[in-house]
């Protein structure tokens, strides 16, 4: 629908009949998020409200609090403030499609942000790849546990991220099921990412094996964070390696002491300034360059991509403290 | 509307020895209890506009509004008559959640024929109402264990229907009926949508020549009829009413096909509820099951009905709902059954049952949709919108309440 | 076709607990009235929900035969179909619903399956007019004072045409002028060729129309036999199972101080706000007195005194002294501190917790006493049940027994029990004896009397006029909404009442 | 337990008639109601446990289990109060989690002592329970839309007080109430826990001195009392049903203080709801409010007390729900309220109001409780967990539908 670029400042897509496109106006980005139940994503709402005020454009940020349905409405509402640009990222990449097609018919360009738009012609997709991160997290878990029982949660099966964190997992994991090395003893979805159902879940299979546990991928801290309170309950926090995602402080502690072994850092500045940077960029009809593509179905889209990191004891302090990501004074 | 219409109607006996004000004094003041909500409904809107400089009451997004509430409007309809008869469902989110997917693995994973699609969907959503009607009426186990066994067991199956991932892209027959928009017949490139127009004139032509009829027909049996100055008024309002709407939509891209749709339900609804054995009968239940049943009333029969209407009621809305998100999700229809009780309550359904109106209902979904439309215009927070949404539900059921008690 | 328009043969239903009916004989003879008579909880209604289908065929042993044929009900709707309508003895009316939709509930004009409004509200107007009512079909039943109700019931029966009609206690709502009125109406349907079964405590009206009586006694039938072959007396004697000399039993007359005053009382409607409901009442009652409340369906009573039990009305103006201290009372709980108690008239929506035991039904308003801290003396409890189930007689296999399932007459008494615990100074009885049995209603009357000597007042509103007649010390008569004269009682009759409560007294 | 010996004793009136036999059946029958809700429950545990070779039953599993049925424990405590009084509560979920995002704040943030700040959580349920009172009995909106409204907002408010992230690591003495037991007092490393047994030992001794009591005050008053032999037989039952549970508990850690405190609310709210004014007021209003208007009882004030009292549950549940995650995270306490009304209505209380049971809802929730751990145990895949799941809840409260028509 974004016919050819032509030279005016003023965004050539807006066509809509309501929004009377003043000539000076700044630039408005429109973000959707799927939640603020997550600390990751809290600041992610922060750190794009920081670098669009550094930058000078008005973004107007909206939570789909984990419903697919909520964040098409939202984008339409976005739509309809007459924003140049939608930064997305899903709840859900395959009901979000439809997002992208409205977005175009308006005139404005959609930029998928960690989570990819599945089947439309999306603009630009941002991303750490999901399913690595569940593939990291099973491969330091069996690191440390080559042999024996091991115990895999996953997220909401409602939530396409926490599917594509287990395939990822799983993908790890089948050759040495296979092959008979481990046992996977325990496959269990967490309703609403619910620490109390990992718990649940956790202190089952430890009656269930009489605590012949030998490792725990947890698909994010919250779990994690439960996973161990079931551990530590048989007085195995720390004997037990046990995964996580997103370095919450919570975790960070739990690493120090040492009943969590890793958990994985998606840092999410860079990603962040690079979605609106990029957005800008579209507002003003510049082109935004990518060196990877990746096939979301139907369409070959645009990827920059930043790489997540594994978080351990060694590496917390240069990765998450000495980068200005967390305040040190955050874990007394 | 027609619910107005209605009790308007009632109001004509005693018209012979009052005055004209005093008529209409009359219908106001009995049917406040709907114009209170009407009139926060409206508050809610000014406010919003005055908030949003005026974006909330464009065109534009009046039209998503109607189509963000369209979903609960559908669920809200059934669910009225489902508390009217004092029971409760809570799966429908849940069973609109599987009905979707089925849906969208008939067409995606089949390649089914969108219509044969349709028509299986409308069918399960049957089969579903009649399982919850033979326990509830035939075994009496209580509609909120019935249903919330359901509630649990449909998301099992949603999950197991779409194995964890979202099913999308359908055929653009299936994608309109929930995004879609009525066409233009005559004038491609005018800035109204001139079907919509076109369709107006049919609604409000339709409505006078009903009206012409009743009156006709109260005449004949030598009941009293408003005077003829005052029919006239009454019918120039409601076609205001019915042409205003039509005419703000047209300005954007004509009628949704999905209102369209919702139009139909709710004016077919309230005519079974006022003017059929079967809606009466609801009512009668709900007002008191013993003498209901000693009337001869066959209780469990109107009770399993309700819950198979309910059930289809679920399926149109899932596949609406379906439609407009181009999807089915897995977690889809969540709390979907929270919102469409809690329409009917806002709009005056009373929860002991033997109360309540689909007109009400629909009010009541415009009021929480429209909380949550402009609030998401504004751009607030999620936690303040959940709060702000808290309180001016409180509120408003409170000057709804407060003026009612005094009335009645 | 036989002569028999009905007959019931060995018949025999179980409650849990209760033997109701135990091999009951039954049989109706076409176009008569037929009167089924009995103690409180003898089986009269049992019978009846029995043959008209409620309790579905199956859920009894036994046989019913309608014009020779033989029946299995399964539904109120197959009986109707068989001819048979019935008024039941609770009254049966959706309370939300308007007059209109109550008597055509189940039986809608339809045509093509649309309800024709028009045409039911014609027709609704002119059953409402067969009964003597005069409002409009569109009025909530909400609204409506429990005598209508009972006339919108008849109503409703009459309107199906049927060729049997059953009517439970019909009249124990009514006034004798409605009361009257419908008796004219049963004989005008009998004429008609339609037969009625009647069921009534008020021996008058069952003489006064009875072809043929029934006598059931503890589920059994005692005796069926022609009306003239009896009277009085003996019919009494054959219920209740022994004689009854008088039915109003005397009592010496000490009047002390007065206890309680009402001084111009005014309520406003709580619907209509400038509608007066009660005009300006003031009246007295003194220590030891019975003073009868009488007047015409709608006159008011109930609405004056529940508005002063603080449960009725709109602006309310006036003052009420008891012994001489003017209060204010705003609830029925302070209402019932200062000693006042009030039994309503609808046992069913203001009377029994029908989900609780009649143990705890009874103590319900009288908790205080029983209890200390808040803490409830079970043991003291269950004594003084005891005592009041064997005062009132009330027929029942435990005090653990669901009110909801005991016989009418038996709710009365535990309503009339729950009041008597609260050993108030001045006990209000809104029609205490509605559907109570003779031998009952004499107990009743010797328990007020008791409390009388006690140094109890009693207020008895009652459209029963030989019950007011026989039983107070002074009467006064209200006429839409104000007292219309006041009568002692020694030289009070019927027809002084009558012209006062039509409105002959009003200046 | 009490609520059958409660009923137990109110049968002993028939004795003087009937022999030994007799009265017993008769009181098997009319506590058959609870009779069958408890064979449901130790069925699904023989299923369960022999699914799972034996796991289900091990003292470890059954500690388990009670620990994850006690936080909806607490809740289903009040809301059986609240639905017997014809209400309904469905902020429990969503105020426990603000709750619990509070103490843990208190606690994380300011470092204040636990005590304080439970005492501050309880205060604050406190407040909750008396804002939705203030509401639902002195300005009379529908106790559903004025819970919604708090459902909504006190999920934004969890979020505002989280700032979206967990809370976490308590001190010991707040950890201990959701997660810990009672400690050994003199053998520190028997195979048993011998707490647990003397707590056993004082409530059988406490549960028979109570017995014996009241016998003798009955007899004091002339009333009729179980013959000798039969009173002896109910006391070794009684004392067996709860010695076994102390038992086993006692094999594994001990008993969990959670359960202590749960055992006591119930003991608590089953004696207030049955020898107390308060408790039959709220049970009068539930049957029939204008027959308890007119007996005297001041209907606001006690539904005010009664979403008071659910209030303070509500903060009750969510401290031992935080202590035992040892962290209050953003969603916590999401369907709480769905899950406790679930175990009332499973446990036979009415929802027409006026019928239940704390004992009964009790039974409700840990049959659901039930079959979540035993699910979990077999590590079903979650979507058949959710399928099974639907499926019990119908059978169990049908098969108990169906003995309790046979009975009445
Ligand atoms: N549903 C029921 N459950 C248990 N017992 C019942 C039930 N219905 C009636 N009974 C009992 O059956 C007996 C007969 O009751 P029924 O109502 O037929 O008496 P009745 O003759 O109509 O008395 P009344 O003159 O008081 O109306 C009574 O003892 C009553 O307690
Ligand atoms: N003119 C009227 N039109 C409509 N309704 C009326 C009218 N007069 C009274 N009523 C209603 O009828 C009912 C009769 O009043 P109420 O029962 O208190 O009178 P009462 O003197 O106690 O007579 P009853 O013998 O019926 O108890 C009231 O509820 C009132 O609302
Ligand atoms: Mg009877
Ligand atoms: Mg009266």
């Amino acid at each position: 629908a974004c016919s050819e670029p032509t030279a005016t400042s003023a965004p050539a897509s807006n066509e809509s009949t309501e929004v009377a496109a003043e000539v000076e106006k700044p630039i408005k980005i429109g973000i959707s998020l799927p939640t603020q139940r997550e600390e990751r994503w809290v600041l992610d709402k922060e750190n794009f409200e920081r670098v669009a005020e550094e930058l000078g454009v008005e973004v107007a940020v909206q939570i789909a609090d984990n419903d697919a349905a909520r964040q098409q409405s939202q984008c339409e509402n976005l739509i309809s403030q007459g924003v140049d640009v939608l930064i997305i990222a899903p709840h859900d990449g395959a009901a979000a499609a439809n997002i992208v097609n409205m977005a175009h018919e308006a005139g404005i360009k959609v930029i998928s942000y960690d989570r990819l738009i599945m089947n439309s012609p999306v603009d630009l997709y941002l991303t750490f790849d999901s399913l690595i991160v569940g593939e990291m997290q099973a491969e330091w878990v069996l690191s440390q546990a080559p042999t024996g029982n091991i115990a895999l949660l996953a997220g909401d099966p409602g939530d396409y991220a926490a599917v594509l964190y287990r395939q990822g997992a799983l993908n790890v994991l089948q050759p040495k099921i296979d092959s008979g090395d481990i046992t996977l003893v325990l496959d269990q979805e967490c309703k609403d990412w619910q620490p109390s159902e990992a718990l649940r879940h956790i202190e089952n299979v430890l009656t269930v094996h009489n605590n012949d546990i030998q490792g725990i991928v947890a698909p994010n801290d919250g779990t994690a964070g439960a996973a161990i309170q079931a551990l530590a309950a048989q007085g195995l926090a720390g004997k037990v390696p046990v995964s996580g995602q997103d370095a919450e402080v919570d975790a960070i502690k739990r690493i120090i002491e040492g009943t969590q072994g890793i958990t994985i850092f998606n840092d999410i500045r860079d990603l962040g300034r690079a979605a609106i940077e990029s957005a800008i960029k579209f507002a003003n009809n510049e082109p935004v360059e990518t060196k990877k593509s990746y096939n979301n179905g139907t369409h070959d889209i645009p990827t920059i991509e930043a790489p997540p990191a594994l978080v351990d004891i060694n590496n917390y302090l240069e990765l998450v403290i000495e980068s200005g990501f967390m305040d040190e004074s955050a874990l007394q | 509307m027609s619910e107005n219409i209605e009790n308007l109607s009632l109001q004509k006996e005693m018209s012979d020895r009052k005055g004209y004000k005093e008529i209409m004094l009359t219908s106001i003041s009995q049917n406040l209890r709907q114009y209170t909500m009407i009139i926060a409904l409206f508050s809610i809107w000014v406010i919003f506009s005055l908030l949003t400089n005026g974006i909330f009451l464009s065109s534009r997004n009046l039209s998503n509004l109607f189509l963000q509430m369209v979903t609960i409007g559908f669920l809200a309809c059934g669910m009225v008559l489902v508390i009217v008869a004092t029971h409760i469902d809570l799966s429908v989110g849940s069973v609109a959640g599987t009905l979707g997917a089925v849906a969208a693995a008939l067409m995606s994973r089949h390649g089914m024929n969108p219509w044969l699609a349709i028509l299986i969907t409308l069918c399960c959503g049957i089969l579903v109402g009649s399982w919850h009607g033979y326990w509830i009426s035939y075994k009496g186990i209580p509609a909120f264990i019935v249903t919330l066994a359901s509630m649990t067991a449909f998301k099992g199956l949603t999950l197991a229907i779409t194995k964890g991932a979202t099913i999308g892209e359908f055929p653009v027959a299936f994608k309109s009926i929930g995004q879609g928009y009525v066409p233009t017949l005559f004038f491609e490139n005018a800035a109204y949508n001139d079907t919509s127009i076109i369709l107006g004139i049919i609604f409000v032509g339709a409505f006078i020549l009903i009206d012409l009829k009743k009156r006709n027909n109260r005449t004949k049996y030598g009941l009293e009829v408003l005077p003829m100055p005052l029919q006239v008024i009454r019918m120039v309002a409601l076609s205001v009413t019915i042409m205003v709407p039509c005419v703000i939509m047209s300005s954007y891209r004509g009628i949704p096909y999905a209102i369209l749709l919702l139009i139909a339900v709710v004016v077919v609804l309230t005519f079974v509820s006022q003017h059929t054995r079967f809606g009466r009968y609801i009512y009668a239940i709900g007002g008191n099951k013993e003498a209901a049943k000693l009337s001869g009333v066959n209780i469990k029969r109107i009770n399993f009905y309700i819950f198979v209407l309910m059930g289809l009621l679920t399926a149109v809305a899932s596949i609406v709902f379906t439609g407009r998100l181009n999807a089915a999700t897995t977690s889809a229809g969540t709390l979907f059954e929270l919102d469409a009780i809690a329409a009917c309550y806002i709009g005056g359904t009373s929860s002991t049952g033997g109360v309540g109106t689909i007109f009400g209902a629909i009010i009541g979904a415009l009021v929480m949709a429209s909380i949550d439309n402009g609030m998401s215009l504004m751009n607030i927070p999620i936690m303040y919108q959940y709060m702000i949404k808290g309180a001016v539900l409180i509120f408003a059921v409170w000057v709804d309440f407060s003026t009612k008690k005094k009335v009645a | 076709m036989g002569q028999h328009i009905l007959e019931m043969k060995h018949i025999t239903k179980e409650f849990p607990g209760v033997r109701a009916l135990d091999n009951v004989n039954f049989q109706v003879k076409r176009g008569e009235i037929h009167c089924l008579v009995g103690e409180n909880g003898a089986g009269k209604s049992t019978l009846m929900k029995i043959l008209s289908g409620v309790y579905p065929s199956g859920t009894y042993d036994g046989e019913i035969r309608i014009d020779g044929t033989s029946q299995a009900f399964q539904h109120v709707k197959d009986s109707e179909k068989a001819g048979v309508a019935i008024i039941y003895q609770e009254l049966a009316l959706v309370k939300q619903m308007n007059i209109c939709e109550n008597i055509y509930l189940g039986n809608e004009i339809t045509k093509r399956g649309v309800i024709d409004w028009e045409q039911m509200y014609v027709e609704t107007e002119k059953v409402l007019k067969e009964v003597g009512l005069s409002i409009k079909p569109t009025t909530k039943v909400l609204s409506l004072g429990i005598g209508k109700q009972q006339l919108i019931e008849i109503a409703k029966a009459i309107s199906k045409k049927a060729e049997l009609l059953i009517l439970d206690e019909p009249t124990s709502a009514l006034t004798e002028k409605e009361a009257e009125n419908l008796l004219q109406l049963l004989m005008e349907l009998k004429k008609k060729g339609v037969t009625c079964i009647y069921i009534s405590h008020k021996l008058n009206e069952i003489f006064q129309i009875a072809d043929t009586i029934t006598i059931l006694r503890d589920g059994q039938t005692i005796t069926t036999c022609e009306a003239r072959e009896l009277d009085e007396e003996k019919l009494i004697a054959l219920m209740v199972g022994r004689k009854l000399t008088q039915r109003f039993p005397k009592r010496e007359q000490v009047l002390g101080e007065t206890v309680m005053e009402v001084r111009n009382w005014t309520v406003y409607d709580p619907d209509i706000p400038a509608k007066k409901k009660i005009k300006d009442v003031s009246f007295s009652i003194k220590q030891g007195e019975i003073l009868g409340f009488a007047g015409l369906m709608g006159a008011g009573r109930t609405e004056l005194f529940m508005s002063i039990f603080g449960c009725y009305g709109h602006a309310i103006t006036g003052e009420i002294l008891v012994n001489g201290k003017k209060t204010n009372m705003t609830s029925p709980r302070d209402v019932i501190q200062e000693g006042i108690s009030y039994l309503s008239e609808d046992r069913k929506g203001n009377g029994l917790v029908l989900t609780q035991s009649i143990r705890e039904n009874i103590t319900a308003a009288s908790l205080s006493a029983l209890s200390k801290w808040g803490v409830i003396d079970g043991n003291q409890e269950v004594v003084a049940v005891e005592g009041y189930i064997k005062d009132l007689r009330i027929k029942t296999p435990s005090m653990e027994q669901r009110t909801g399932n005991l016989s009418g007459g038996n709710q009365q008494k535990v309503v009339l029990g729950k009041w008597l615990m609260t050993k108030p100074k001045v006990l209000i009885l809104d029609e205490p004896t509605r559907g109570i049995d003779i031998g009952a209603k004499y107990e009743i009357y010797n328990i007020m009397n008791d409390l009388v000597s006690q140094g109890v007042c009693v207020i008895m509103i009652s459209s029963e006029l030989p019950e007011i007649l026989g039983m107070s010390d002074r009467i006064i008569v209200m006429c839409e909404g104000s007292i219309a004269g006041e009568i002692p009682g020694k030289e009070a009759d019927q027809e002084k009442i009558i012209y006062y409560a039509t409105g002959g007294g009003r200046k």
